[in-house]
């Protein structure tokens, strides 16, 4: 363990368990939800971290996950009351400017496309939807209704750089959907979790998938492209995915959420044991593509009194890590290797 | 010990006399098995019947729903004036749905891929009702017992 | 009454309640710190009412108090109940009940997990995992029909 | 309007030859019945009355003066004029009217029935008056009823209306029952029409009242399913009284009356029974209870062979009801009545063994049920067999013919499931089952031969099975608890007990006893030896308890423990026993050489035997003479010795004489006039004259005369006033104090310079007891006045002398001043104020003001030893009501001095607890912001009793605490975090538990807030505190339920 988690500051104001953290791109801005129904945005204020805005009134019950478009201008939040709000800052003000509405029952998670032009969402009602975005009149076109998992979807994220969605599920799988002749279909399934896999997250290069499970692991997944080096069959033209590391016996309980920083390439890990796990790959393996180490660089047990559900590294400050839980608090963290 | 013989003796003298009758004992089970099992044959395909009968009741139900639902609506969009563009997407998708529906087999509903086929048809036809900015969906009519969340 | 042809398990077996706890000279102390022990955590739950009948999980032997593992200093509780009978669709309730019981009574820090006993259901998995993932919890407690379901098992009946 | 003017005719024709009119009266009223028919004025009746009754007029005069009026042409005027009549009619006193008057009336309000509707109502008034005057003449009921019946339509009417002709029909059935009988049939059916369809609660309740009076004494046999109709419509009661009716007449009310009438003739039988069946497999569960109740009210009257065509179905339908378990009650209810018809079905049937006739068919019916219950029988673990055994046991206790049945089949089953069952749960619930059966058995059973048939299979076994439960290494007490149940039983069982086995229980019994650790297996053998001495006695006596006594006397350890349970055995068996064990205690306590220790054990014991025996008047005497003097010579001779010697004598011991006070305060107040007039005498002549001879004593050195009041008088010798205590204090207050003036006044001067503690309080008390009750006079208030120089001036108040002993001085000084104001303020004597004044003056003293909150205490609680009601204090009511506005002033005043705030809270904790909860209701609004303050205080132990007042206040939803809801809450929360104290936790856990009971729209607001709050709570160390934190969280959460949902 080579490196050092900082607590920087407790962001207090919750009024029940925070379920997700979220920097706005510009690394300005972060934005949590949870059981309050509200969305809270925090900012700096000199030193000091301060609530600068409550959402409320936008969902009646829990709020799930929170997501920034790409142009930092739109703040998309998933709900339990089936609905899905758009909050619109561009007058300055976040206001309610669209509600999505079609899943059958709780909405888990929600994610912009790197363009900023699709939107997708997931639920309990097992479905995986897709939204075509036309930012000018808040206009929001259902593009596809994908149910392909067979029980709930957890959570979903865009690939970098490519109009992929990957989506994971309580049915311990994770499912890959592109589109074609217009309409989206799902072209791989990875399997390997024994159990729930809670979140996924893509490195910054888009070629690497990592997911954390009810299972108590970690899984790094590569992406091979049809004839790739290592001969990796691949079907219909599509890119095939296989597990290449598996990291086991860190969190004693469920990881609830997994973060793959794009900058440091650092990936952060929160669980049920109240601890927060950082990992580090070791550059020095040769074949990293497919047989990557990735170490243990700082284990931070007690960082926080009950459950972490939420990390999320800053996009622009490097190692500047978020972490939220069921003890209602988000905590500010940052990491420092002692080599650098 | 005299008691011993007499009786053994009483037994051989009357074994094939009374072999019908043991016997009898196996051969009515034989018989009644034979029975039982042609019954119970008949029974399970009348139960099997019915079950299908009800389940395609029920997908008919639904399939039907969603027909009647776009086969309407297909109407409706067509009347629109040209160039609402509104209008294409959510034609186009109706058009894909309605063959959908009218492509199901009627046979091996056991196959994965037939309700593979179920499961896009509902797919799409909330995908239609988003686009058109109607809440609907078809709820069955039977509630199955238990407990879940 | 009218449900009660309905019941999955129309006559089940019942058993004897545990006594009151006694109340030892040291928990009368101030300065003793009483940890929290498994018939503490089994006086919790013994009083759920069964959602079925006018009995107490405890009398139908659904809790025991042997199955209750409780870890004060390592902040963890385990519970293993035992449904009635092998194809109760009440199990999930049940399970239910004694999470939320077990949520709003025990201190926050402990890490609560709710099973079957071993070979006691037919869907014992499905209905562990539902259980034990806290998401779709949270939300059944936001369901207003299911809250109030639960709440009946856990309002005390006199 | 042509009828009305003919129907005026009747009247005019009767009044003119009846009345000789007299114009002069008849101008008298004119004018207040004028005013009164114009509806201008309604005094009229009064005045009228008034005259009539004081004979400055007649009635007759009256009734003429007011002829226009009722022989109008105006039917308004003429209703009017006949309502007047009634009014003044019913107004008049109960005998005034005679007979012939009452007739000549009646036959005007019978002939005004005839008259417009309108009038009706009045006219039935006028009869209804009439038939509440004394000197109704009988014959004229028929007529009454018979014009009732045929001219109003009843159910037509209003309320009252109808409520008065109820009225009159009971009056009637009162007055001339066999004249109505007469009417025969006319009068049922008239009754039956008038009451049909009847819907008002209130007339209702009236008519099934009157209802059985009717179906008794009438011929009904012709109607009877009428009759029944008219009543079994209302079956069962569906009524839920009106929220704040001030009627009071409640569903159960209506329930209990109807079901008077259905059981009130075994003629009901045939239509009842079959409604009743049907009921019973209602859903409603009120519906089933009335059910149940109506049947053990039928099952007694209705005629057995009635009863037993039904029996299997209600079986089958209690048995149900106990299967299900829906409620608790609902059990008891079908157990009671299975009891009760299997009683009504047993009636002449000796034993069940002749078959034939009705109990052949009891018989047959107990052999289904047995086989019925036979399986669940076997199956000790499974639930079934308890609702089976309750039934059973039903059954048994019933009928001597069932109990015999029943135990025949089921004791030796349920004996042989012992046997297969090793499991203690299940042998417990065997056992318990047998111990009930044969329980009921004892009521019933009287014939040996009985018993033996019973217990034939297993008579010689089942003995020695019982007491294989009691063996040591059985482990579970519970076990040993049945099994000594059991056993308790079967020891009554006659034929059972034959020496041997009397031998062999009497050894187990007596182990037990002897070694037994478990409290309750050894209360459980205490009853088990009780039910066996009730038997046998002598062997009891010559065995277990010579054993035991033995035990005891060796002073062993744990020989306090047995002469307790040993107490507890003789009296719960005979005052034989109980006599016998007294005299032994007796000789023991004689016993100068025992140490105090053991006089304490044995004195206690003997207090629970004198108390049982004293119980009994007739024991009193023989208790006199053989404890209280013989008690009282010793600790007098005791006092005779040197107090050398005195000092290591038991006799002289203060805990031993407080001892046998305890014993004289048992007995003395149970004592009537002339044996209590000749103990006080005594006691006086001893104690305060020093004169030995009536105890047989003599002082054997005159160096130290026996002077116990005299405060100069050695202390061995003063303390003897805690023995005179409750003598002069316990006695009913009709007997005559002898020279009380100088006992008081002696008591008053130890109480005031004795230095011995003991001494002083005492005497303190002892006067206080007898002031307390003595007759006011002279005599009285010379001693008060003594006490204010002694006491009040010289003590309190004054520099008290020598100033070293000034501390305990003024502390005895108080006390007896608290003991004399409880006396004076309990009897609200004249002085009660100025002494109670006094002492709240002093909660401001600097010196004693600290210990004066908890004395304000002592003026209200029961202190049990002097000033208790059971002691024939003289006590007012309402005097804790009065001391308390009395003190409450003087303790608010404290609140405005910074530094006796905490004082002022104590004196409230000492206050409130005992007054009263009206009183408290109606006084506390003002206090209360000073009780929210005062849990302000830093240090909150002190407001503890506060806290449990404000719980219990809560609950009440009190509007002056409501108000205080929001200051409330985040106090009591603070408080459940009280580290210093788990008492304050949890009280203030509880007030804050307590706090959902307000009205939702108070309380919801601040839901999240408490909830969220009292998580930490959920891990206090304490694992009470917890416990109080989960109710109190609970509550809170649940409180959403009430809106949403």
């Amino acid at each position: 363990m080579d490196g050092k988690l900082q607590p920087i500051s407790t962001l207090s104001g919750h009024q029940d368990r925070v379920w997700c953290v979220s920097w706005n791109p510009t690394g300005t801005l972060l934005a949590s939800c949870g059981g309050d129904k509200t969305v809270r945005i925090w900012g700096k204020e000199g030193d000091d971290w301060v609530c600068k805005k409550i959402l409320q009134d936008g969902h009646t019950r829990t709020v799930r996950r929170v997501a920034w478009s790409p142009c930092g201008q739109l703040l998309a939040s998933a709900g339990f009351d089936a609905q899905t709000c758009i909050w619109d800052r561009r007058s300055g003000e976040f206001e309610c400017t669209a509600t999505l509405e079609g899943h059958e029952n709780e909405v888990k998670s929600v994610a912009w496309s790197q363009s900023g032009s699709l939107l997708a969402s997931c639920s309990r009602d097992k479905s995986v939807w897709i939204w075509e975005v036309d930012q000018e009149d808040d206009d929001y076109q259902c593009a596809s209704v994908l149910s392909i998992h067979s029980q709930d979807v957890k959570n979903i994220a865009w690939q970098p750089g490519r109009e992929i969605l990957a989506s994971c599920s309580y049915d311990n799988t994770i499912r890959f959907f592109h589109e074609e002749d217009d309409d989206w279909s799902s072209f791989a399934t990875l399997e390997g979790h024994e159990s729930t896999v809670w979140a996924i997250s893509f490195d910054k290069t888009g070629s690497r998938l990592a997911s954390s499970s009810d299972d108590k692991t970690v899984k790094i997944w590569q992406e091979y492209q049809p004839g790739n080096p290592e001969g990796v069959v691949t079907t219909d033209n599509m890119p095939e995915w296989k597990c290449v590391c598996t990291l086991s016996g860190h969190h004693s309980r469920t990881v609830f959420d997994i973060n793959w920083c794009h900058q440091t390439g650092l990936i952060a890990t929160c669980s049920a044991d109240d601890s927060i796990l950082i990992f580090k790959e070791d550059e020095s393996i040769q074949d990293r593509r497919n047989q990557p180490t990735f170490d243990l660089a700082v284990k931070t047990s007690r960082a926080h009194t009950e459950d972490v559900n939420g990390v999320c590294w800053n996009p622009k400050q490097p190692g500047l890590l978020a972490s939220c839980s069921d003890d209602g608090s988000v905590k500010l963290w940052q990491y420092t290797s002692e080599l650098s | 010990m005299a008691r011993f013989q007499e009786d053994n003796d009483s037994m051989c003298d009357e074994d094939d006399i009374f072999d019908s009758v043991v016997m009898a004992e196996e051969r009515c089970q034989a018989a009644g098995y034979e029975d039982g099992f042609k019954k119970g044959q008949e029974l399970g395909r009348e139960q099997g019947l019915v079950m299908g009968m009800e389940k395609g009741g029920q997908i008919g139900d639904e399939l039907g729903f969603y027909f009647g639902f776009i086969v309407t609506w297909r109407a409706l969009l067509k009347n629109k004036p040209d160039g609402d563009k509104d209008v294409p997407r959510p034609l186009k998708i109706i058009e894909s749905l309605i063959d959908i529906i009218k492509e199901l087999p009627q046979e091996e509903p056991n196959s994965v891929k037939y309700w593979d086929i179920i499961q896009k048809i509902r797919a799409k036809f909330k995908q239609v009702a988003s686009l058109l900015k109607i809440s609907v969906n078809y709820t069955p009519k039977t509630e199955h017992k238990g407990f879940s969340f | 009454m009218s449900g009660r042809e309905e019941l999955d398990n129309v006559n089940p077996t019942i058993h004897g309640k545990l006594g009151e706890r006694h109340i030892l000279p040291t928990e009368e102390d101030d300065d003793v710190a009483d940890a929290i022990d498994t018939r503490e955590v089994f006086d919790l739950i013994r009083n759920i009412n069964d959602p079925e009948h006018p009995l107490t999980l405890e009398e139908l032997n659904v809790v025991q108090q042997a199955e209750v593992e409780v870890d004060d200093p390592g902040n963890v509780v385990k519970v293993t109940f035992t449904p009635t009978i092998p194809h109760c669709s009440m199990a999930t309730l049940i399970g239910l009940a004694i999470r939320v019981k077990l949520i709003r009574s025990l201190p926050s820090r402990f890490k609560v997990d709710i099973n079957i006993k071993p070979g006691t259901h037919v869907s014992e998995n499905a209905v562990n995992k539902q259980l034990a993932d806290k998401e779709r919890v949270a939300a059944a407690l936001e369901n207003n029909h299911l809250l109030e379901v639960v709440n009946q098992c856990l309002t005390q009946r006199d | 309007m042509s009828w009305s003017v003919h129907s005026a005719k009747p009247y005019r024709l009767c009044i003119i030859h009846i009345f000789c009119l007299d114009k002069m009266a008849a101008t008298m009223w004119t004018e207040i019945i004028e005013n009164y028919v114009r509806g201008e004025q309604k005094e009229g009746v009064t005045s009228i009355t008034a005259e009539i009754t004081n004979g400055q007029q007649t009635v007759e005069n009256f009734v003429d003066s007011m002829g226009t009026y009722l022989m109008s042409t105006e039917t308004r005027i003429r209703a009017k004029g006949v309502e007047l009549m009634s009014e003044v009619l019913t107004s008049l006193p109960r005998a005034f009217l005679n007979q012939q008057q009452i007739q000549v009336l009646i036959e005007f309000l019978c002939a005004r029935l005839l008259d417009h509707h309108s009038i009706t109502q009045h006219t039935l008034k006028g009869l209804l008056a009439m038939s509440s005057q004394s000197s109704f003449p009988p014959s004229s009921s028929v007529q009454v009823m018979t014009a009732i019946f045929k001219e109003v339509q009843v159910q037509t009417m209003l309320q009252v209306d109808r409520r008065t002709v109820y009225n009159i029909v009971v009056n009637l059935l009162r007055i001339s029952l066999t004249e109505l009988q007469g009417m025969g049939s006319e009068f049922v059916l008239g009754l039956l029409h008038a009451m049909d369809g009847e819907k008002d609660p209130r007339n209702l309740i009236l008519l099934f009242n009157i209802l059985p009076t009717v179906i008794n004494n009438f011929k009904i046999d012709m109607f009877i399913e009428e009759t029944f109709e008219v009543v079994a419509c209302y079956y069962p009661v569906d009524f839920h009284p009106p929220p704040n009716d001030p009627y009071g007449i409640s569903r159960e009310k209506l329930a209990l009356s109807l079901k008077t009438c259905l059981s009130s003739t075994p003629k009901f039988a045939q239509f009842c029974l079959p409604m009743v069946m049907e009921k019973l497999s209602s859903d409603l569960q009120t519906a089933r209870l009335d059910s149940y109740q109506l049947l053990q009210a039928c099952a007694p009257v209705y005629s057995q062979g009635d009863m037993m065509s039904y029996i299997e179905a209600i079986w089958s339908y209690c048995r149900k009801e106990l299967m299900v378990g829906a409620s608790v009650e609902l059990d008891q209810e079908a157990v009671k009545t299975l009891g009760a018809v299997v009683k009504a079905v047993s009636t002449g049937i000796q034993s069940t063994s002749s078959g034939g006739g009705g109990d052949g068919d009891l018989n047959s019916f107990l052999r289904n049920i047995l086989t019925e219950c036979r399986q669940h029988l076997c199956e000790p673990d499974h639930r079934m067999i308890h609702p089976c055994s309750k039934l059973l046991v039903a059954v048994a206790t019933a009928s001597y013919p069932a109990c015999i049945v029943v135990l025949k089949y089921s004791v030796p089953i349920l004996l042989d499931q012992f046997h297969i069952f090793d499991q203690t749960r299940e042998r417990m619930v065997l056992l318990d089952i047998i111990q009930r059966l044969l329980h009921s058995g004892h009521d019933h059973i009287k014939e040996a031969d009985d018993w033996r048939a019973i217990h034939a299979h297993h008579l010689d076994t089942v003995v020695t099975t019982v007491l294989s439960t009691l063996a040591k290494d059985q482990g579970v007490p519970d076990l040993r608890k049945a099994g000594l149940g059991t056993l308790g039983e079967l020891v009554q069982v006659p034929v059972l007990m034959d020496q041997s086995r009397l031998e062999l229980v009497g050894q187990e019994l007596t182990r037990i006893l002897l070694e037994e650790a478990n409290v309750d297996v050894r209360c459980e053998c205490i009853k088990t030896v009780s039910c066996f001495a009730s038997r046998h006695t002598e062997f009891v006596k010559s065995t277990i308890l010579t054993t035991l006594w033995t035990t005891v006397q060796k002073g062993e350890s744990g020989y306090q423990r047995i002469v307790v349970d040993m107490a507890t055995i003789v009296t719960n068996t005979s005052d034989d026993l109980s006599r016998s064990l007294t005299s032994e205690l007796m000789v023991e306590i004689a016993k100068t050489e025992l140490n105090s220790e053991q006089h304490l054990v044995y004195l206690a014991t003997l207090n629970t035997l004198t108390a049982h025996l004293s119980s009994t008047p007739s024991n009193l005497e023989s208790l006199l003479s053989s404890v209280v003097h013989p008690l009282m010579k010793m600790v007098v001779s005791a006092t005779l010795q040197s107090s050398v010697e005195a000092g290591n004598n038991p006799h002289c011991c203060g805990e031993v004489l407080v001892a046998m006070a305890e014993v004289f305060r048992t007995v003395v107040p149970k004592l009537d006039t002339s044996m209590g007039s000749k103990l006080c005498q005594c006691a006086v002549d001893v104690f305060l004259h020093g004169n030995l001879t009536s105890l047989e004593l003599t002082n054997p050195n005159t160096s130290v005369p026996f002077s116990p009041l005299d405060p100069r008088a050695p202390v061995h010798q003063t303390q003897l006033v805690t023995v005179l205590q409750p003598i002069v204090c316990s006695l009913r207050r009709d007997i005559h104090m002898p020279s009380s003036k100088q006992l008081m006044s002696s008591l008053l001067h130890i109480a005031a310079h004795s230095r011995a503690w003991l001494a002083s309080t005492w005497a303190a008390k002892g006067l206080a007891g007898v002031v307390n009750k003595h007759p006011a006079g002279s005599a009285l208030d010379e001693v008060l006045v003594e006490a204010e120089v002694l006491v009040e001036a010289e003590s309190l108040l004054g520099q008290a002398m020598s100033s070293g002993q000034e501390g305990p001085v003024k502390q005895q000084a108080l006390m007896a001043w608290v003991l004399l104001t409880k006396a004076l303020v309990m009897r609200s004597h004249p002085k009660a104020t100025t002494f109670l004044t006094t002492l709240l003056r002093l909660l401001e003293d600097a010196e004693l003001g600290a210990q004066v909150p908890q004395t304000l205490g002592m003026l209200l609680e029961d202190m049990g030893d002097v000033l208790s009601e059971g002691l024939h204090a003289d006590v007012k009511i309402m005097y804790k009501q009065r001391v308390f506005l009395q003190a409450l002033p003087f303790v608010m005043a404290l609140f405005n001095k910074d530094d006796l705030q905490t004082r002022a809270i104590t004196a409230l904790c000492h206050l409130l607890p005992s007054i009263p909860r009206p009183v408290l209701l109606a006084e506390l609004p003002p206090i209360i912001p000073r009780l929210v303050q005062s849990l302000r205080v830093t240090d909150p132990r002190p407001t503890l009793p506060i806290l449990d007042i404000l719980e219990s206040l809560l609950e009440e939803t009190l509007p002056s605490l409501v108000d205080q809801a929001d200051t409330l809450l985040p106090t009591l929360l603070e408080l459940s975090a009280y580290q210093a104290s788990m008492k304050v936790r949890i009280a203030s856990l509880k007030c804050v538990g307590a706090i959902t009971s307000f009205p939702h729209h108070l309380v919801y607001p601040h839901q999240e807030t408490v909830v969220r709050s009292l998580a930490p709570r959920l891990d206090d160390k304490k694992r009470l505190v917890r416990q109080e934190a989960g109710k109190a969280r609970t509550k809170w959460i649940l409180l959403q339920q009430d809106t949403k949902g």
